[in-house]
């Protein structure tokens, strides 16, 4: 067993740089790393390329990098659901790379399984395929897409041992098992982290070979984006 | 004329007995309340959930647990969790029998434009672009005009599009459509009060019409 | 919830005709669908092309289709354990693709999820990259393969539910998740059958959607191939 | 000169703590007798676990838990297990620190063949092929030459081949030698008893000899 155990947060990110790419898991607020957003919030670092499907809400997730003016550019499926995300991207401080939801999910995919490009249907004829190479396999057209990787991966998991193998929950799952496997160094944060051979082995989603870096987490607000309630 | 309930429930009536369903937001999202009791059905929410359950109740809500339009819901029996990757396997795949979703346009081919308009703040494609491309059957529920009374069935789309010829059926608060492979919008039915003359002045792109059109059964 | 269930081998395997391409999940005899090799040995049908990483021994697995002779073309990474396949490969009787392994499971992984084709640098400047387009991508060479899918996959879980959902045990997952997306028809066998609901949706290995039957197997045998015991 | 059991302690040596290792059917199995016990590291069998342990004991045996290479195994603390579509995703990635594997040939610049002989019955190349492909640091433990004598260390390898320009080291009964970048087998070790004049007769392709070679130390 290979211990990937660090003590916090604030440990966890200390040798990441400014301008580098880093992938943040999550889908809208839901299993995004918190803890680990707060840390870079905190260590200030500028000029991140951050890979993520959406880019978080005014004051919280994400966007609380983008009013730090920490993120220079933003890959994602969609975004916006923030004011100060806009009054960025239109005054031309951020940058915005749209990619469809699919794409992005698969290109991350790829990227940590070492397919350096694959086909895809999304997006033929549309924005998305200027510049991009068409090719046409049993009478369909697809697009060439790449391969993405980041320098770091942050990623939020429900449970993890010190071996880094990490079990999600709900459709917290997401965008984070491709990114911990995307990442060069990767990043784990859980709600509760415990000692190798407690989690069945059959159930891990994330193997530990992908984490370098797994910590407990701690305070998590998990914010509601739509509560929506049956009676 | 249809209100957006009833387009819901007209589209419910395509359902078949067996299909997984991916429901797009606004109208298709309605759809799910009108599906009849007697069908087995799954839906699929892209954010990697089969099976979406009603909404939780105040005890049972879980922050871990939302669909594609971040609303919290629930599971059930059957249910299964997985990723992003997996849920547009499941989509590119063909695995998902059935797309509902809403446009700003069609065009007589079938193209969409549904995630742009050139001038406004762009939010993103999120699946569109994926589910348009890899749906064998796709509904789409939408407005037959604009606010403003412009045709929002084209002949060809102005708008940025989202997928080409892959709309297979339109339901709009006027009428039900199939886009014909050869080109043109074939008028199938006609909403409760509606007649074929309004169907054609609402329709800028090729409308075809055969026989007599019935009025819809909605109930 | 929709219903997969069917009574038997024999009913789930009914329609399948002869000439056909199956894909069988298991590596050597570990996780292969034995109920249902059973039901296509006794239904006799012939001229199968079968995807499976291996062939089967002599009077086990697809062993058992090799000596009625059902099986015109095997398409795997690592055949001939046994004496019956060499046989019949070196007297012309039965054709052989060989894959690179993970070629081979990345082709039915694509196959399921889409993707019409991908890069992949294993078999590069080998015998397997005849025929096949190269590609430099960052200055490393990769070749184009394609998605593989199957008219019908036989795969084996440990448990099912009736929606189809399964959940594999140890090493026995293996091919079999990938096969079960890859088949157009997919005819999962499972050693526990049980009630949707009642298998935890957060650790389902193969979500019910690409299972179109599901059968109680029984009878299992499992041999082993090579048993290796410590003291 | 080295028994395989020596060559197979030699390349132990070669392990650090913290890698994630594959092993080939073979010389290489054997390494995993011969690593330290303070060295913290995990084993990879590409049919789908992480942290291969010891074999099991006869009530411990379980059908549905081998190694590639069709033994049983158990599992150790800290195990995972997945689909061969992502143990080769692993390994593609490049996320597997070290690969040993056997081989018949090695060419001077890295060429490995392993998987296949003419005019013999053809089994496969199993993973090998995508493990040479992917592999960024790849011991090879092999006999310097055949057993008619035939050196194993080529120019040009004479077999199909399974990999290009892969091969970083090769451990064999005779020497440690490395493949260097611009082609050549840089001489490392000899093995104890084994003279530079022996591994240079032994050596078809270009032998690289700079100052004294040190016998290797083993335990």
């Amino acid at each position: 067993m290979i211990n990937k155990v660090v003590g916090s947060a604030k440990e966890a990110v200390q040798d990441i740089p400014s301008d580098v790419t880093l992938m943040l898991g999550g889908f809208g607020l839901c299993g995004i790393p918190e803890n680990a957003i707060a840390a870079i919030l905190e260590k200030g670092i500028k000029g991140l390329t951050c890979i993520s499907n959406n880019a978080g809400v005014d004051g919280f997730g994400i966007g609380m990098l983008l009013e730090t003016r920490q993120v220079k550019k933003m890959i994602s499926s969609y975004v916006g659901e923030n004011a100060e995300f806009e009054r960025q991207l239109l005054s031309g401080e951020l940058e915005v790379d749209l990619l469809p939801q699919g794409t992005l999910s698969e290109r991350i995919r790829a990227g940590g399984a070492g397919i350096p490009a694959f086909y895809t249907p999304a997006g033929v004829g549309t924005e998305v395929a200027e510049g991009k190479e068409t090719r046409e396999f049993n009478g369909k057209m697809y697009l060439l897409e790449h391969g993405l990787r980041a320098d770091f991966a942050l990623v939020k998991a429900w449970k993890g041992d010190h071996a880094g193998n990490l079990i999600y929950k709900g459709t917290a799952r997401n965008f984070n098992p491709m990114m911990a496997a995307a990442g060069k160094i990767t990043i784990a944060e859980v709600e509760e982290l415990v000692p190798a051979g407690e989690l069945d082995p059959n159930q891990i989603h994330t193997p530990g070979i992908y984490v370098q870096r797994i910590f407990q987490g701690n305070n998590y607000e998990k914010r509601i984006e739509q509560r929506t309630i049956s009676n | 004329m249809l209100d957006k309930i009833g387009i819901a429930k007209r589209i419910a009536q395509e359902i078949e007995d067996g299909m997984y369903i991916n429901l797009g937001i606004g109208i298709p999202t309605l759809v799910a309340n009108y599906i009849p009791a007697h069908l087995n059905i799954v839906l699929q929410s892209e954010n990697g959930l089969l099976g979406i359950g009603p909404f939780p109740t105040e005890q049972e809500v879980d922050a871990d647990l939302i669909n594609a339009g971040k609303q919290t819901v629930s599971m059930l029996p059957g249910s299964s969790l997985f990723s992003s990757a997996e849920s547009f396997a499941m989509i590119r795949g063909g695995h998902v029998d059935l797309t509902i979703l809403g446009a700003m346009e069609v065009s007589e081919n079938g193209d969409i434009a549904n995630w742009k308009i050139p001038g406004k703040m762009v939010k993103g494609m999120g699946g569109a672009m994926d589910l348009v491309a890899s749906a064998e059957n796709i509904i789409v529920a939408m407005q037959h005009t604009s606010r403003s009374g412009d045709s929002k069935l084209l002949e060809k789309c102005t708008l940025p599009i989202t997928g080409l010829r892959c709309v297979k059926k339109i339901v709009t608060n006027l009428a039900v459509l199939d886009v014909v492979p050869t080109g043109g919008f074939k008028l199938l039915e006609r909403a409760p009060g509606v007649s074929v003359d309004q169907i054609k002045q609402a329709t800028a792109g090729k409308l075809l019409i055969e026989g007599d059109i019935p009025e819809m059964k909605i109930a």
